[in-house]
């Protein structure tokens, strides 16, 4: 009797090494040491709430023991997990120290088995969301949708400031009409688009627009800017009313503008 | 049990019995709805179990979405699901954008409210610039502003006034309600009081001498 | 001059008056059918004339639909036209390759929906082991995921939740849908349990901020 009993154990030793040595060979495999605790976990065939931590600790510094024993490197978060697997044995075998402090090895234990059976419970609902009903495999979408097509309506608004700081400002124009009079370095954007509105109509080519500046303002400096910064606010009012086209082909080149075409308009 | 050949015959045919037209109706629906282009009848055959009869089965579905929001077609020699004609305008999506008026025709605006009823070359005589055509075609095609009656002057100039709409979308019971210089000056729009006798007369301008009476001009001056 | 403002708005509401409920649906209907992405019900009534309740029209759309071969599904706040899953069989030639994802890449994918909104320290948490840049950003690539609000912990991490296309990718009509759920959460599986003590933290990456148990999204807690 006890010669077979012997022998049982011995097979049973015999399998368990194998099964470890398989476990080492695929241990590049595990996605970490929680993955194959939950595999070590299944040696046991037992549901995982009935699982006996200490015999897993015991398992998994086995396997560690073997993995050193074969010369096999394992990553460190391996060995971290066996070094607090052999303190958490320690403190589910011996008694509770009272004057010790931090959780018991019971909690330690509960967390652990909580944390398997999370996994594998992510485990089982991933393979249920992958096993549903796919888009494209099993029901699909219209196979000839239809464009929806955008159209653009625009509407234009104006407050009742806008129309009175419109008034103040054409009326604040008038009653300071002598004294800018007094900048003759500045060409408005006023007198720029009275100047442009004449001259677009003979802009059927692209051209730059610095050659609508007007005469005499090319050289100083001051005028130049001021003339230049007014043609440009023009050529944007014109753009805006739909009169020219502007163009610049990249940063800092010359800004073109050309009359726009009645008949694309 | 029998063992008459017709018999067997019918037994091993029954082994492929074509589903329920109902069910063929199904699959020609989906294969229909799915497919990126029509699909033959041929295909349909093809595609759905051995004994389908496509053809009747698109009778039927065929008739199941009439009036309905989609509709079976033929296109050529296939056929095609598609949406009901009359529904195409829903198969646009109108984008409202909302841009601010441009300066030039909130001037146009403000003037024409203010001097109505004001003539074009009114309206350039205030604004010190040229009023373009697109910019009058924007306000009157808004609603904002319409012809009034023609002035009493050489050439007999048209005129323009403010809408009721533009009265509405202002909150104005009136043009008359338009805030006067002097709120305009109160609320900070108007900073430096001209000095006194220096304001142009409103609406001054060549053909406008004789409409004194009619500008709106003795509102804002009080 | 008199308005009479109740008589103007009476006969404008008429004007306005919404199309039959039938017609309404039909509009449903069209549009749905005419896209290949879901639809929100937002979006509906936006396209349908003025007054339209898109979501009781797509109670009775849907209703029509049960048991062809194509269905009214539901999308996280859109919905869809799809054929009905058992016709999937005629479609072998709309089947499209679905790519293959690693398992590291599935089982990260699960504990983003089961747990979202979910940090990546979290996801390593339950893993135990760190969470690869790949695999994220397949995940994000695939638009089953996107980011989601920063948790109002420590450091202020980015958190990750699952999109409308992973629902319609797998038939859900929303997170809540998600299979087995209810057990999860009555076993406390879902449950941020912070390890006690000196347990070593799995999986942890350099990133990896101390998370406090906020406990599960929203989205969970109806």
């Amino acid at each position: 009797m006890a010669e077979e009993f012997s022998s049982e154990l011995q097979t049973d030793a015999v399998a368990a090494r194998l099964a470890a040595e398989a476990l080492i060979v695929d241990v590049d495999g595990f996605e970490g040491p929680l993955d194959l605790l939950l595999t070590l976990s299944r040696t046991q065939k037992v549901d995982l709430r009935k699982i006996s931590i200490l015999e897993l600790a015991q398992q998994y510094l086995a396997f560690v023991e073997k993995a050193k024993q074969l010369r096999l490197e394992l990553a460190a978060d391996y060995l971290v997990m066996a070094a607090w697997l052999a303190f958490l044995k320690s403190r589910l075998l011996l008694p509770p120290d009272p004057s010790e402090e931090g959780p018991s090895g019971e909690e330690l234990a509960a967390h652990l088995a909580f944390q398997l059976e999370r996994l594998q419970a992510m485990r089982d609902s991933a393979a249920k969301i992958m096993a549903r009903d796919r888009l494209g495999r099993d029901f699909f979408a219209r196979g000839i949708p239809e464009d929806v097509t955008r159209i653009r309506r625009v509407t234009y608004t104006a407050t009742l400031l806008d129309l009175m700081q419109g008034y103040a400002r054409i009326r604040t124009r008038d009653d300071f009409r002598p004294f800018t009079m007094d900048r003759d370095s500045v060409f408005t954007m006023e007198e720029a688009l009275e100047r442009m509105r004449g001259l677009i109509g003979y802009a059927g080519e692209w051209t730059d627009i610095l050659s609508y500046l007007p005469a005499g303002w090319e050289n100083d400096p001051q005028k130049r800017r001021s003339a230049t910064a007014s043609t440009f606010a023009a050529s944007l009012e014109l753009a805006k009313e739909g009169k020219v086209e502007i163009r610049q082909s990249e940063s800092f080149a010359p800004i073109q503008l050309r009359k726009k075409d009645e008949d694309h308009a | 049990m029998k063992t008459m050949p017709e018999d067997i015959e019918e037994k091993e045919e029954s082994l492929f019995e074509a589903p329920p037209m109902a069910e063929q109706e199904r699959m020609c629906e989906a294969i229909l709805f799915a497919s990126a282009e029509p699909v033959s009848v041929k295909e349909l055959n093809d595609r759905m179990p051995h004994g389908c009869d496509a053809a009747e089965a698109l009778v039927h579905l065929r008739k199941r979405y009439e009036g309905r929001g989609v509709h079976v077609t033929k296109v050529g020699d296939a056929w095609a699901m598609r949406t009901a004609p009359d529904l195409g305008f829903l198969m646009q999506k109108e984008m409202v954008e909302t841009r601010k008026l441009s300066r030039a025709a909130i001037e146009t605006l403000a003037i024409i409210a203010y001097h109505q009823p004001v003539t074009r070359a009114e309206i350039e005589e205030i604004r010190g610039v040229s009023v373009s055509r697109g910019t009058v075609d924007q306000l009157l095609e808004m609603e904002w502003i319409r012809f009034g009656r023609r002035k009493m002057t050489p050439g007999r100039p048209v005129t323009f006034v403010v809408t009721p709409q533009f009265l509405d979308e202002f909150g104005l019971e009136s043009a008359r309600d338009l805030p006067g210089l002097k709120e305009l000056r109160a609320a900070g729009l108007l900073e430096n009081r001209p000095p006194p006798g220096s304001m142009p007369k409103l609406g001054e301008s060549e053909d406008a001498e004789e409409e004194a009476s009619e500008g709106q001009s003795e509102l804002f001056e009080d």
